[in-house]
C-alpha cells in the first residue's frame, strides 16, 4: 500500500493497469446488456434461436474462434518477449497478431457480405418476414458481431502504436505498460468472442 | 512497490493456447452429438472455462495483485446477480 | 487587486505552466483548474435546465395554455430532466469537488490520470453541447422524457437520436472520471493513510466511482439499442417486431436507478465533512458511514424494479425489488442519526455551509420518507407516475444533491478562491432558498396523492389551487438562488482575502493555503492520526 | 386521498396511514432534536467540544429499529398489494384499448364506449391492451394502475362500492395528448347498467369467434369454406356431429365426425379421406395447433351447424 509520490505520471504501471482493468469491466458491461438482451429472448424465442442459428456458418465461426485464440497467444507472447529484451521477436509477434487479425476481419466481411447477398441485413424484407425469433436473433447476430468486430479495430489500432513504440524505444524490458494494457484489450476481444461463438454460432 | 514481474515463457503460452484449442473442439463436438436442453449449458460451461484460462495466463491474472483478481471475480458475480434478477421477473410472469 | 505577496507561494490560479491565459485552463491537467470548468460548465448549464424548470411551473401556474402549447411543454421536461440528470446531478459533486477536494484530502498532488482527466472533461462538453442543441435543431426538442421509453421513443420524430446520442457520451464521460478516481484513491494516498485514515468524502467518492464503473455501460448498450431500433428497424424492444417494451425498462433501470446513488452518495460525502468541522468534534460513527455507503453502493444495485411496479412485471419481481427497496433505505438511515450524534455535545457555529448541511438532512428525509412511500407496493400502484414522484425526487435530489452542493460550495469557497463571501447575505439566501423551495415542491406531494399525473401540459379543476401555490415558490427559490450566486459571483473578487483555514477544519485541505498552490503540497505529509481528530494535541 | 371507491382501497390506505405516521413522527422528531442540539450546544454557549466518535451499541439499536420499521411497511405494502393480483373468476371482463390519445372499453359484439360503465358491487376485470405506445390505466379513486403496454397482455381488477363518476387517467407518458387521455368511470346500480348496455349501439366490428380466429390465423380458410361452397376441402357448414363417409385405406366406412374426429382431421388428416377428395393435400398441423385451440374450433364449428 505504498504510494507513488511524484507527480502520478505513468511510471504507476500498477495504476495503469488497474485503471485499465476497470475500463475492461466496462467493457465487460457494455456487451452484459446484450447478452442479457439475448438471454430474455433465447428464453422467449428458443425454437426460433435454434431456426436462425442454422442459417450461420458454423465453419467460419470456428475458423475465427482459432484465429482469435492464436492471435491472443501471440500478443501474451510478445509481452514475454519485450521483457526478455527481445525487440525484433516481439515486434514480429505483434505483426502477426495485426495479420491474424485482418483474417479475422476479411472471414467477417465475407459472412456479412453473405448475408447481404441473400438480403438477411437489418431493415431488409427478407428479415422482416422471419419469424419474430429468428428476426430477433439476426438483430443480436448484427449488433453483437458488429460491436465486437468494433473492438477488434480498436485493438489493432493499440497493437500497431505499440509496434511504433516499441520500435521508438519507448516500450522496453522494463516500461512496457502500454504493450501490456493493449494485450489485455486484445484478450478482452477474444474472451467476448468466446462467449459469442457459442452463443451465436453453436446453438444448432 | 510490489514490482515481482512475472515472465511467463513462450511454451506455457503455447500449452494454454493448446488447451484452449481442445476445448473449442469440444465445445463444436458437444453441439453435433445434440444434449437438446444441455447443449446451452454444456457449451456455456465450456466457454467459461476457456473465459476462465484467458484471464488465468494470458491475462496474467494468477500474477495480479489481489484486489484485481476479486474485482474480476466480482464483476462476473455481479453481471449473474443482475441476469438472475432480471428473470425473476420473465420466470414467473 | 493584486494582493498576491500575501501567499509565500504562487496559487493554482495564477499558475503559469505551458500555455497561458485561457488556454493554460483549457489545457490544463491540474485537477483543481479541471474541477473549476466543471463547476462552471455545470452550473451554466444548471442554470439552463432551471430556466426550463421556471417555464414549467409558470405554464402549470393554471389550467388550460397559459405560455405554449403542448408540445413544447413536452420537449421543455424532457429537455429538463435530461440536463438535470445526464448533465447537472449526475457529474455534479463528484467532477466538481471530487476533483477539486479528492486529491488535496488524500495527500496527492493530483489524480492518476490527469490528462485521461481533462479528456472527461472535453467528452462532457461534448454531449452537453449535443444534449442542448437537441432542442433546437431539426425535428424539434425530444419529447420522450429523459426516461426514453419504448416504443415511444422509437418512434417519435423529435430529436431522440440527438439526445441518446447525447446521453451516451456523457456516459462515456462518467466512466472515465469513476475510473480515474478509484486508481487514484488506491494508489496515491499519502503515506500512512491507511483505507480507514482516509476522510469521508473520499469514501463517499469511491463507492461512487464503482456505480459509475459498473452501471453507466448498461445504459450506454441500452441507448445503442435504440439507436438501432430507430436506424436500423432491429427492434429489441418493438413489440411488433417481437421486441420487448418491458425488457428496455428494465435495461434503463439497471442503470438509472443506481444512478440515484451516483448523485446522492458524494452529497452525503459533503456534508460528512461539514458537521464535524461545524461541531469541532470527531464524526460519529467513522466506520459505520463508510460501511454504509458501500452498502448503498452495492444493494442499490439491485432495486432498479420499484420502477416498474406497475408495468406488469411478475408478482415475485415485484416482491422482491419492494422487499430490498425497504433494505436499501437502512444504510441512510444510519447515516442521518450518525450526522445527527455528530452534532451532538459539539461546540456549533451555525455558519452558512452547516444551514445547508441541516436543510440537507430535513429534506432528504422527506424525500427519504416519501421514497419509502413509493418503495411499498400498494401505495406505489396509487403514485406512481404522479407529481408525488416529481416531489420525492426533487426533494431528494435537488433537496438532498442540490443543498449539499450549495454547502460544499460555501464550505470551500475560501479554499477554491482564497476570499470570503458575505455570510450574512448568505444566510439570508439560505432562508430564502429554504422557503420558496418548500412551497414549491410541498404542494406537488398533496396533489400527487389526489391523483395528479406527471408529464400532464394541462390538469383538471381540483389540482389548480396546488400548482398556483406550487409556482409561486418557484419564483421565491429563484429570488433566493439569484441572491446566492450574486453574493459568490460579487465577492470571488472583492471578498475579504480568506485565511487559509478559516472554520479550523482538520482534514488535509485545510493543512494547505488559500487557494492551493499548483502541485498542493509541496512534501507530500505523512498521515499518523485519523481523520477527524480535533484535540489540540501540542 | 381518502374516499376510496374500491375493494382494493382500503389495503392501500391501510399502508398510506402507517408510513405516513412513522415519516411523520421521524421527520417531526429528528427535525426537533435537531433544533435542539443547534440550540443547547451552540458555540457561544458551550466552548469546548466533547470528543467522543462513535458507539456500536447506538449503531446497532439504529440499524435494527428502522429495519423493524420498513419490514413492517413492506408488509402492509404487500398486503394491500396482494389482492390487487388476485382476480375473482366470475369478474365481469372489459377489453380496455389504449390508443393515442384516448381510451375505449369494448364490451363485446361489437359495443364500444368511450366511458367506463360498470355495475356497483361487481368484480370487474379491465384486460388491457395498447394500439401503439405505453399508456397506464388510472383511476386514483379506486387506487388501481396498470401500464397499457403494447404486446403485452396486462389487467386490473376491482370491485366499484359505490355509485357515481370518478376520473380515468393515462399516467404513462405518450406523447402530444397524454394530458388529454382522460375520461370518466360511471358507477351505476345493475339494472342501469343493462339497461345502457342494452341501448349501446354496436358501432365497432364484432370480434372473431376466438375459434374462427384459430383457423385464420393457420389458413384454414384457404381450403375450407364456411357457407356450404366446396373448395379444395370439404366445407365446415353442418360439420360438427354430422355422418361422413371416409374411407381409411381403400376401405369406405360411415362415422360421425364428433369431437375426437375433428382432432383426428386435423392432426392426422391422411389417415381418414373425406369420400370425394383426394390424399395429400391436407398437411398435418400437429405442431402448429393446440389441442386447446382444437377445442376453440370445435365450439366455433358448432355454431356453423342449423339454419
Ligand atoms: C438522488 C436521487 C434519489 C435518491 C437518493 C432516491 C432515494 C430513494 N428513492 Fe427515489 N427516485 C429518484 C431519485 C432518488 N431516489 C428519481 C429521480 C425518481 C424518478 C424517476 C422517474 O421516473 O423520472 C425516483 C423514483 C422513485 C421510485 C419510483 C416511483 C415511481 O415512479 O413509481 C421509488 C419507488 O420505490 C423510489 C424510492 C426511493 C427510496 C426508497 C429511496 C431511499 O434510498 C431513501 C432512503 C432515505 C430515507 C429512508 C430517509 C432518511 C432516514 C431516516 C430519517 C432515518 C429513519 C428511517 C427509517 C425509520 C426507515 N424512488
Ligand atoms: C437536479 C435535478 C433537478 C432540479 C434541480 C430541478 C429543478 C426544478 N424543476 Fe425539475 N425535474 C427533474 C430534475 C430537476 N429539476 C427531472 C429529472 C424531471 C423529470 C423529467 C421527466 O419527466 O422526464 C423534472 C421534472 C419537473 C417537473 C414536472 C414536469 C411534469 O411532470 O409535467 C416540474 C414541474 O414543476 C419541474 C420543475 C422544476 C423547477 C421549478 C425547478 C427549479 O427548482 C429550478 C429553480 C432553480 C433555479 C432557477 C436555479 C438556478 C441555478 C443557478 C442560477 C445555478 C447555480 C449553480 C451553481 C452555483 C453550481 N421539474
Ligand atoms: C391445402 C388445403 C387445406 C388446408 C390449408 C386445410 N385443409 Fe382441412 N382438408 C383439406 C382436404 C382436401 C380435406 C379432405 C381430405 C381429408 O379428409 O383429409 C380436408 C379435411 C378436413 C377436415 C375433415 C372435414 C370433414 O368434412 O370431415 C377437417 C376438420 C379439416 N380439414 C380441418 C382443417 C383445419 C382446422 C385447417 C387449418 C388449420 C385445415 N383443415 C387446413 C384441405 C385443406
Ligand atoms: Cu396515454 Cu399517456
Ligand atoms: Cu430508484
Amino acid at each position: 500500500m505504498t504510494q507513488t509520490a511524484n507527480h502520478a505520471h505513468p511510471t504507476d504501471n500498477e495504476g495503469g493497469k488497474m485503471g485499465m482493468w476497470i475500463f475492461l469491466f466496462t467493457e465487460l458491461f457494455l456487451f452484459g446488456g446484450l447478452f442479457l438482451v439475448y438471454a430474455v429472448f433465447r428464453a422467449k424465442y428458443s425454437d426460433d434461436f435454434h431456426k436462425a442459428a442454422y442459417e450461420l456458418d458454423a465453419l467460419i465461426g470456428t475458423l475465427n474462434t482459432v484465429i482469435l485464440l492464436v492471435s491472443s497467444m501471440t500478443v501474451a507472447m510478445s509481452i514475454t518477449a519485450i521483457q526478455k529484451g527481445s525487440k525484433k521477436l516481439a515486434i514480429k509477434l505483434l505483426l502477426t497478431t495485426i495479420f491474424l487479425a485482418i483474417v479475422f476481419m476479411v472471414n467477417k466481411y465475407f459472412e456479412w457480405h453473405h448475408k447481404f447477398d441473400i438480403k438477411v441485413y437489418p431493415g431488409s424484407e427478407v428479415l422482416q418476414n422471419l419469424e419474430r425469433g429468428e428476426l430477433l436473433f439476426f438483430g443480436l447476430y448484427y449488433m453483437m458481431t458488429g460491436l465486437h468486430a468494433l473492438h477488434v479495430i480498436i485493438g489493432m489500432i493499440l497493437l500497431v502504436i505499440c509496434i511504433f513504440k516499441i520500435k521508438s524505444g519507448h516500450i522496453i524490458s522494463n516500461r512496457y505498460l502500454l504493450l501490456e494494457n493493449s494485450g489485455l484489450y486484445w484478450h478482452l476481444v477474444d474472451l467476448i468472442w468466446i462467449f459469442l461463438f457459442p452463443l451465436l454460432y453453436l446453438l444448432t | 512497490m510490489e514490482n515481482k514481474t512475472h515472465i511467463s515463457s513462450y511454451e506455457s503460452h503455447g500449452r494454454v493456447l493448446i488447451s484452449l484449442l481442445l476445448l473449442t473442439m469440444l465445445s463444436v463436438l458437444v453441439t453435433w452429438m445434440e444434449f437438446g436442453v444441455f447443449t446451452i449449458a454444456v457449451a456455456l460451461t465450456v466457454a467459461s472455462v476457456k473465459a476462465f484460462i484467458v484471464l488465468t495466463w494470458f491475462m496474467h491474472l494468477k500474477f495480479e495483485s489481489n484486489f484485481i483478481r476479486w474485482m474480476v471475480a466480482g464483476v462476473f458475480v455481479l453481471f449473474t446477480l443482475v441476469l438472475i434478477i432480471t428473470f425473476i421477473d420473465y420466470f414467473f410472469r | 487587486m493584486s494582493k498576491n505577496e500575501k501567499y509565500s507561494h504562487e496559487s493554482y490560479l495564477e499558475y503559469q505552466g505551458k500555455y497561458k491565459g485561457i488556454w493554460g485552463w483549457l489545457f490544463s491537467t491540474d485537477h483543481k483548474r479541471i474541477g473549476l470548468l466543471y463547476l462552471y460548465s455545470i452550473a451554466f448549464f444548471f442554470v439552463v435546465a432551471a430556466i426550463l424548470g421556471l417555464l414549467i411551473r409558470i405554464e402549470l401556474i393554471a389550467p388550460g395554455p397559459t405560455i405554449m402549447d403542448a408540445q413544447t411543454y413536452n420537449g421543455l421536461f424532457t429537455v429538463h430532466g435530461i440536463i438535470m440528470i445526464f448533465i447537472v446531478v449526475i457529474p455534479g459533486l463528484g467532477a466538481v469537488f471530487g476533483n477539486f477536494f479528492l486529491p488535496i484530502m488524500i495527500g496527492a498532488k493530483d489524480v492518476a490520470f490527469p490528462r485521461l482527466n481533462l479528456l472527461s472533461w472535453y467528452i462532457f462538453i461534448l454531449g452537453a453541447i449535443l444534449a442542448v442543441a437537441s432542442q433546437f435543431a431539426g425535428g424539434g426538442a425530444p419529447d420522450t422524457g429523459w426516461t426514453f421509453y419504448v416504443p415511444y421513443s422509437s418512434t417519435s420524430s423529435t430529436n431522440v437520436i440527438f439526445a441518446l446520442t447525447a446521453a451516451f457520451i456523457l456516459g462515456f464521460s462518467s466512466i472515465l472520471t469513476g475510473i480515474n478516481f478509484i486508481v487514484t484513491i488506491h494508489r496515491l494516498r499519502a503515506p500512512g493513510m491507511g483505507w480507514f485514515k482516509m476522510p469521508l468524502f473520499p469514501w463517499s467518492l469511491y463507492a461512487t466511482a464503482w456505480i459509475q464503473v459498473l452501471a453507466t455501460p448498461i445504459v450506454g448498450i441500452t441507448l445503442l439499442m435504440v439507436i438501432a431500433e430507430r436506424v436500423l428497424q432491429i427492434g429489441f424492444f418493438d413489440p411488433a417486431l417481437g421486441g420487448d417494451p418491458l425488457l428496455f425498462q428494465h435495461l434503463f433501470w439497471i442503470y438509472s436507478h443506481p444512478a440515484v446513488y451516483i448523485m446522492i452518495l458524494p452529497a452525503m460525502g459533503v456534508v460528512t465533512e461539514i458537521f464535524p468541522t461545524f461541531s469541532q468534534k470527531p464524526v460519529f460513527g467513522y466506520g459505520a458511514i463508510v460501511i454504509s455507503s458501500i452498502a448503498i453502493a452495492a444493494v442499490g444495485y439491485f432495486v432498479w424494479g420499484h420502477h416498474m411496479f406497475t408495468t406488469g412485471i411478475s408478482y415475485w419481481s415485484r416482491w422482491f425489488f419492494s422487499f430490498l427497496t425497504f433494505i436499501v433505505a437502512i444504510p441512510s438511515a444510519i447515516k442521518v442519526f450518525n450526522w445527527i450524534s455528530t452534532m451532538y455535545g459539539g461546540s456549533i457555529d451555525l455558519k452558512t455551509p452547516l444551514l445547508y448541511a441541516i436543510s440537507f438532512i430535513f429534506l432528504f428525509m422527506i424525500g427519504g420518507f416519501t421514497g419509502l412511500t413509493l418503495g411499498a407496493l400498494a401505495t406505489n400502484v396509487h403514485l406512481h407516475d404522479t407529481s408525488f414522484v416529481v416531489a420525492h425526487f426533487h426533494y431528494i435530489i435537488f433537496g438532498g444533491m442540490g443543498f449539499a452542493f450549495f454547502a460544499g460550495i460555501h464550505y470551500w469557497y475560501p479554499k477554491m478562491y482564497g476570499r470570503m463571501y458575505n455570510i450574512k447575505l448568505a444566510n439570508i439566501a439560505w432562508g430564502v432558498l429554504f422557503t420558496g423551495f418548500n412551497v414549491l415542491y410541498f404542494p406537488l406531494f398533496i396533489i400527487g396523492i389526489q391523483g395528479m399525473p406527471r408529464r400532464y401540459f394541462d390538469y383538471l379543476e381540483q389540482f389548480h389551487t396546488g400548482h398556483f401555490i406550487s409556482t409561486i415558490g418557484a419564483i421565491i427559490l429563484i429570488i433566493g438562488i439569484f441572491m446566492m450566486l450574486f453574493n459568490l459571483i460579487y465577492y470571488r473578487h472583492r471578498g475579504a482575502v480568506a485565511p487559509s483555514n478559516p472554520w479550523k477544519g482538520v482534514t488535509l485541505e485545510w493543512q494547505i493555503e488559500s487557494p492551493p498552490t499548483h502541485e498542493n503540497f509541496e512534501e507530500i505529509p505523512e498521515i499518523k492520526t485519523p481523520p477527524y481528530l480535533f484535540k489540540k494535541e501540542s | 386521498m381518502f374516499g376510496g371507491a374500491s375493494n382494493l382501497a382500503e389495503g392501500v390506505d391501510k399502508a398510506f396511514v402507517f408510513i405516513f405516521t412513522i415519516s411523520f413522527i421521524f421527520i417531526i422528531g429528528l427535525t426537533l432534536l435537531m433544533i435542539y442540539i443547534l440550540i443547547r450546544y451552540r458555540r457561544s454557549k458551550v466552548k469546548e467540544a466533547m470528543q467522543f466518535s462513535g458507539s456500536i451499541k447506538l449503531e446497532i439499536l439504529w440499524t435494527i429499529i428502522p429495519l423493524i420499521l420498513v419490514l413492517f411497511m413492506f408488509y402492509y405494502g404487500w398486503v394491500g398489494f396482494a389482492p390487487m393480483r388476485e382476480v375473482p373468476d366470475d369478474a365481469m371482463r372489459i377489453r380496455t384499448i389504449g390508443r393515442m390519445w384516448e381510451w375505449e372499453f369494448d364490451y363485446g359484439q361489437g359495443k364500444l364506449s368511450k366511458v367506463l360503465v360498470i355495475p356497483v358491487n361487481k368484480p370487474i376485470r379491465l384486460d388491457l391492451v395498447s394500439e401503439d405506445v405505453n399508456h397506464s390505466l388510472f383511476i386514483p379513486a379506486f387506487r388501481v394502475k396498470e401500464d397499457v403496454v403494447p404486446g403485452y397482455d396486462n389487467w386490473l381488477w376491482f370491485t366499484p362500492l359505490y355509485t357515481g363518476e370518478y376520473e380515468i387517467m393515462c399516467t404513462e407518458y405518450c406523447g402530444l395528448l397524454h394530458y388529454d387521455m382522460v375520461t370518466r368511470a360511471r358507477v351505476v346500480e345493475q339494472d342501469e347498467f343493462e339497461e345502457w348496455l342494452e341501448n349501446l349501439e354496436a358501432t365497432g366490428l364484432v370480434p372473431d369467434h376466438p375459434g374462427l380466429a384459430v383457423l385464420k390465423k393457420n389458413g384454414c380458410m384457404a381450403c375450407h369454406s364456411l357457407d356450404g361452397a366446396k373448395l379444395v376441402g370439404p366445407t365446415f357448414k353442418n360439420l360438427y356431429n354430422s355422418q361422413k363417409t371416409v374411407l381409411v385405406g381403400r376401405e369406405e366406412s360411415v362415422i360421425l365426425a364428433d369431437d375426437d374426429y375433428i382432432k383426428r382431421a386435423i392432426y392426422q388428416p391422411n389417415d381418414e379421406i373425406v369420400k370425394g377428395y383426394s390424399r395429400g393435400l391436407m398437411n398435418s398441423y400437429e405442431k402448429l395447433i393446440t389441442p386447446a385451440e382444437i377445442q376453440l374450433i370445435i365450439e366455433y364449428l358448432k355454431t356453423l351447424n342449423g339454419e
